[in-house]
């Protein structure tokens, strides 16, 4: 059923490895770091957040 | 009858005020009070239809304002702490472009005395960029002079104004009542208005 | 009457952002199974194309995000148009929690469009029909993410943003086919990336990697959508304990 | 009820008699860029007129986007614009006025000088012709999808390159066509298809544009 004979062939791409190859690479580099971002960004925000929170219950305690 | 019911006014993140309710009938006038960013300015944005109230409704003789905004309008004058004159017209040409803009008709006579009796005789043809801050002041208030429309919306009219330019503002919003207008204003310093019946908002 | 009340309840930041919450995992596991199936169909078990060769696996990115990209602008002027008509707080959130993936799968359009092009076509840029529509459909991204970005009150920056989005839904098809009539006349390349004589195992790859895509998309921008909730209903009681709930856990 | 239309169009045109200088500066921002042209690409004069209609067209659409930023700002910091969503008529016929009065003042006054810079190009007399007219027709699309980007833009930080960047590819229909109209000409496949498209695109900018730049203001005045 696999269409490939060797695993060498199949990263070679019948010569067109580079431009395969790229165009997934960057695909899977950009579809990992954006969720790490809207991730990093949640997190900063929550901390953020809490700490607003904090100062405000606390001046509410003075 | 403008009628304002359970107002509420959120403006970024803080709720200014809200459940604010008012009637306001012929021959009345509103003074607003309240500190700085009580939400002065914003009562009257929305009193004028252009800020949606968060909750609540403003009726002008029982119909919703944002149903009939035309027909408010042309029965609304307002008058805000810019004077919406342009620098390169002339007070006269102001004075009739603002007028037709309004949907009103003008003479230029009566243009004409409406600047005589703001002090402004025999600068009529002068651009305004050639008057002082108080004579541009006196242009926008000219308007009032000769404006017939029920309502009036005023925004700290009586700022930058001498003692005998306050006297005449406020002899001009009385003959206003007493023709049987309306107005609501916000200002710093309460003014006598010897006419009309005169009530008072605290906001915030 | 009864339904009514529960589309309102539905489209309450307070409900919507847990339902989210659950629902992301669920986005994501389709994402990943509908990657592995397409990845496997077009990397592996589909036959090499006898006119471009290998290089015509590039397809298997670049159409589902140009189909992507188009898509999310046409939802994103979707939740525009429901915002500026009913008025409510989660549709301007969602447009501004997808422009930015839109915007990303535009780039990665363009990005193969180019790899695509080098070996195909001799040259990294064409000024083909359809790359250069998804150009314009990228500045329109960009132009969005500026708008909302420079309007500092959230509310406001929503339905500015909302007019923008439905101003150009309206010019996309325009600029589409005036793009497309001036490349005819100009008779530049109108090489097809997807011809019709594609054997089917290749459009199943392609078919599945769109839905992939699809889902990835769906799953990213639940997860913007859920923080920006958080920021603009800070003053909220749902928010407090949802703080304090995370606080915790964590 | 269109005199609104015509007030606001007889006032945007006194205060921009006025001000002569903005739109005599525009013109010649215009005449600059076109003739920079030759000088960066050379005098050949076969390659020039190839070149012609998209120089002009390009340069068009700049010298209209220097005007636009200025469309309702000067209105918002003197209190007129409140004025104007306070009259009794439809926001939308005002800015259909504004609109308009843009155009006598940016557009007008470019259809009336391309013929001349299309003679540095060696345009023949027929291609001259048509250029005047797509500009002619194309311009008032120009500022009538121009007033939705500065509507808003209107009182943002850096609102001019923020304009730039939301309105240039919106323009891109009208570009096309407008050089398509000349190159059509000058290839001798007649420009009158793209002139008629052209034509339907500013009905349809002038139609729909002003009420999506209403909604727009009444969104900056809130």
């Amino acid at each position: 059923m696999i269409y490939w004979n060797s695993f060498a062939d199949f990263i070679a791409m019948g010569g067109y490895g580079f431009y395969v190859w790229g165009s997934f690479g960057v695909t899977a580099l950009v579809m990992l770091i954006e969720p790490i971002v809207v991730g990093r960004s949640r997190k900063t925000t929550i901390a953020r957040l809490k700490r607003q929170l904090r100062a405000e219950s606390r001046s509410k305690e003075a | 009858m403008l009628e304002a019911d359970n107002l509420e006014c959120v403006r970024g993140e803080r709720r200014l005020f809200a459940g604010l309710s008012f009637k306001l009938e012929a021959g009345e006038l509103l003074y607003l009070q309240g500190r700085n960013g009580a939400g002065k300015t914003s009562l009257l944005r929305m009193l004028i239809g252009l800020l949606p109230p968060e909750a609540g409704d403003i009726r002008w003789q029982g119909e919703a304002i944002r149903r009939r905004r035309d027909d408010y309008h042309a029965a609304l004058c307002y008058l805000g702490h810019l004077n919406a004159i342009k620098e390169e017209l002339t007070p006269l040409e102001n004075l009739l472009a603002g007028a037709r803009l309004a949907g009103e008709t003008l003479s230029e006579d009566d243009a004409i005395d409406a600047l005589e009796q703001v002090g402004l005789a025999g600068r009529e043809d002068l651009a305004c960029k050639y008057l002082s801050q108080g004579q541009k002041r006196r242009v926008a208030l000219a308007r009032l002079v000769i404006d017939r429309r029920p309502l009036w919306i005023l925004d700290e009219p009586f700022v930058a104004l001498d003692v005998g330019a306050v006297d005449w503002l406020a002899g001009v919003i009385s003959a206003h009542l007493q023709r049987g207008g309306m107005a609501v204003m916000t200002t710093h310093q309460p003014v006598a208005i010897p006419a009309g019946t005169v009530r008072e908002l605290r906001i915030g | 009457m009864n339904d009514r009340f529960n589309l309102y309840r539905f489209a309450s930041p307070a409900t919507f952002y847990p339902l989210a919450g659950k629902m992301i995992p669920w986005f994501v596991a389709l994402a990943v199974l509908f990657g592995i199936a397409g990845l496997y169909i077009g990397m592996l078990v589909a036959p090499t194309d006898f006119q471009q060769g290998e290089g015509y696996r590039i397809i298997f990115i670049h159409v589902p995000t140009s189909w992507l990209s188009m898509f999310i602008y046409l939802v994103m002027a979707f939740w525009a148009a429901i915002g500026l008509a009913f008025n409510t707080r989660l549709s301007g959130m969602m447009a501004r929690a997808l422009a930015p993936t839109g915007a990303l799968m535009a780039f990665l359009s363009l990005w193969t469009g180019a790899l695509w092009g080098k070996p195909m076509w001799g040259t990294w840029w064409v000024w083909d029909a359809r790359l250069t529509s998804e150009l314009i459909l990228l500045f329109l991204y960009i132009g969005y993410l500026a708008l909302v970005a420079a309007i500092d009150d959230p509310r406001r920056a929503d339905k500015a943003g909302g007019i923008l989005l439905l101003v150009g839904v309206v010019n996309v098809p325009i600029i589409y086919f005036s793009v497309k009539w001036w490349n005819t006349l100009h008779q530049g390349s109108s090489v097809n990336f997807a011809k019709s004589s594609m054997a089917e195992v290749m459009l199943w790859g392609m078919l599945l990697m769109a839905l992939s895509f699809w889902m990835y998309s769906i799953a990213v921008a639940l997860a913007r959508v859920r923080t920006l909730m958080l920021e603009r209903e800070r003053n909220t009681d749902w928010v407090r304990a949802e703080l304090t709930r995370t606080g915790e856990m964590q | 009820m269109f005199d609104i239309v015509f007030t606001v169009i007889a006032r945007d045109l006194k205060l921009a008699m006025r001000r002569q200088a903005d739109i005599v500066s525009a013109l010649f921002f215009f005449i600059i860029v076109v003739s920079l042209f030759p000088l960066g690409i050379g005098p050949e004069l076969d390659l020039l007129r190839q070149l012609a209609p998209g120089v002009l067209w390009v340069a068009a659409l700049l010298a209209t986007m220097l005007s636009l930023p200025r469309l309702f700002a000067d209105d918002l910091r003197d209190g007129t614009l409140e004025q104007l969503a306070l009259s009794p008529h439809p926001l939308g016929l005002v800015v259909t006025g504004k609109v308009i009065a843009h155009w006598l003042v940016s557009g007008l006054p470019l259809a009336l000088i391309a013929p001349v810079l299309g003679i540095q190009f060696d345009l023949a007399g027929d291609a001259l012709f048509v250029l005047t007219a797509a500009i002619l027709l194309g311009t008032p699309a120009l500022s009538g999808i121009g007033a939705i980007g500065a509507a808003l833009t209107l009182g943002l930080r850096g609102g001019g390159v923020l304009l730039s960047l939301l309105v240039l590819p919106l323009y891109i229909p009208v570009l096309i066509f407008g050089a398509g109209a000349v190159d059509a000409t000058v290839s001798g496949l007649g420009g009158e298809g793209h002139l008629s498209l052209l034509a339907a695109m500013t009905i349809a900018a002038i139609g729909f544009a002003p009420w999506a730049s209403a909604a727009a203001l009444k969104i900056a005045l809130e």
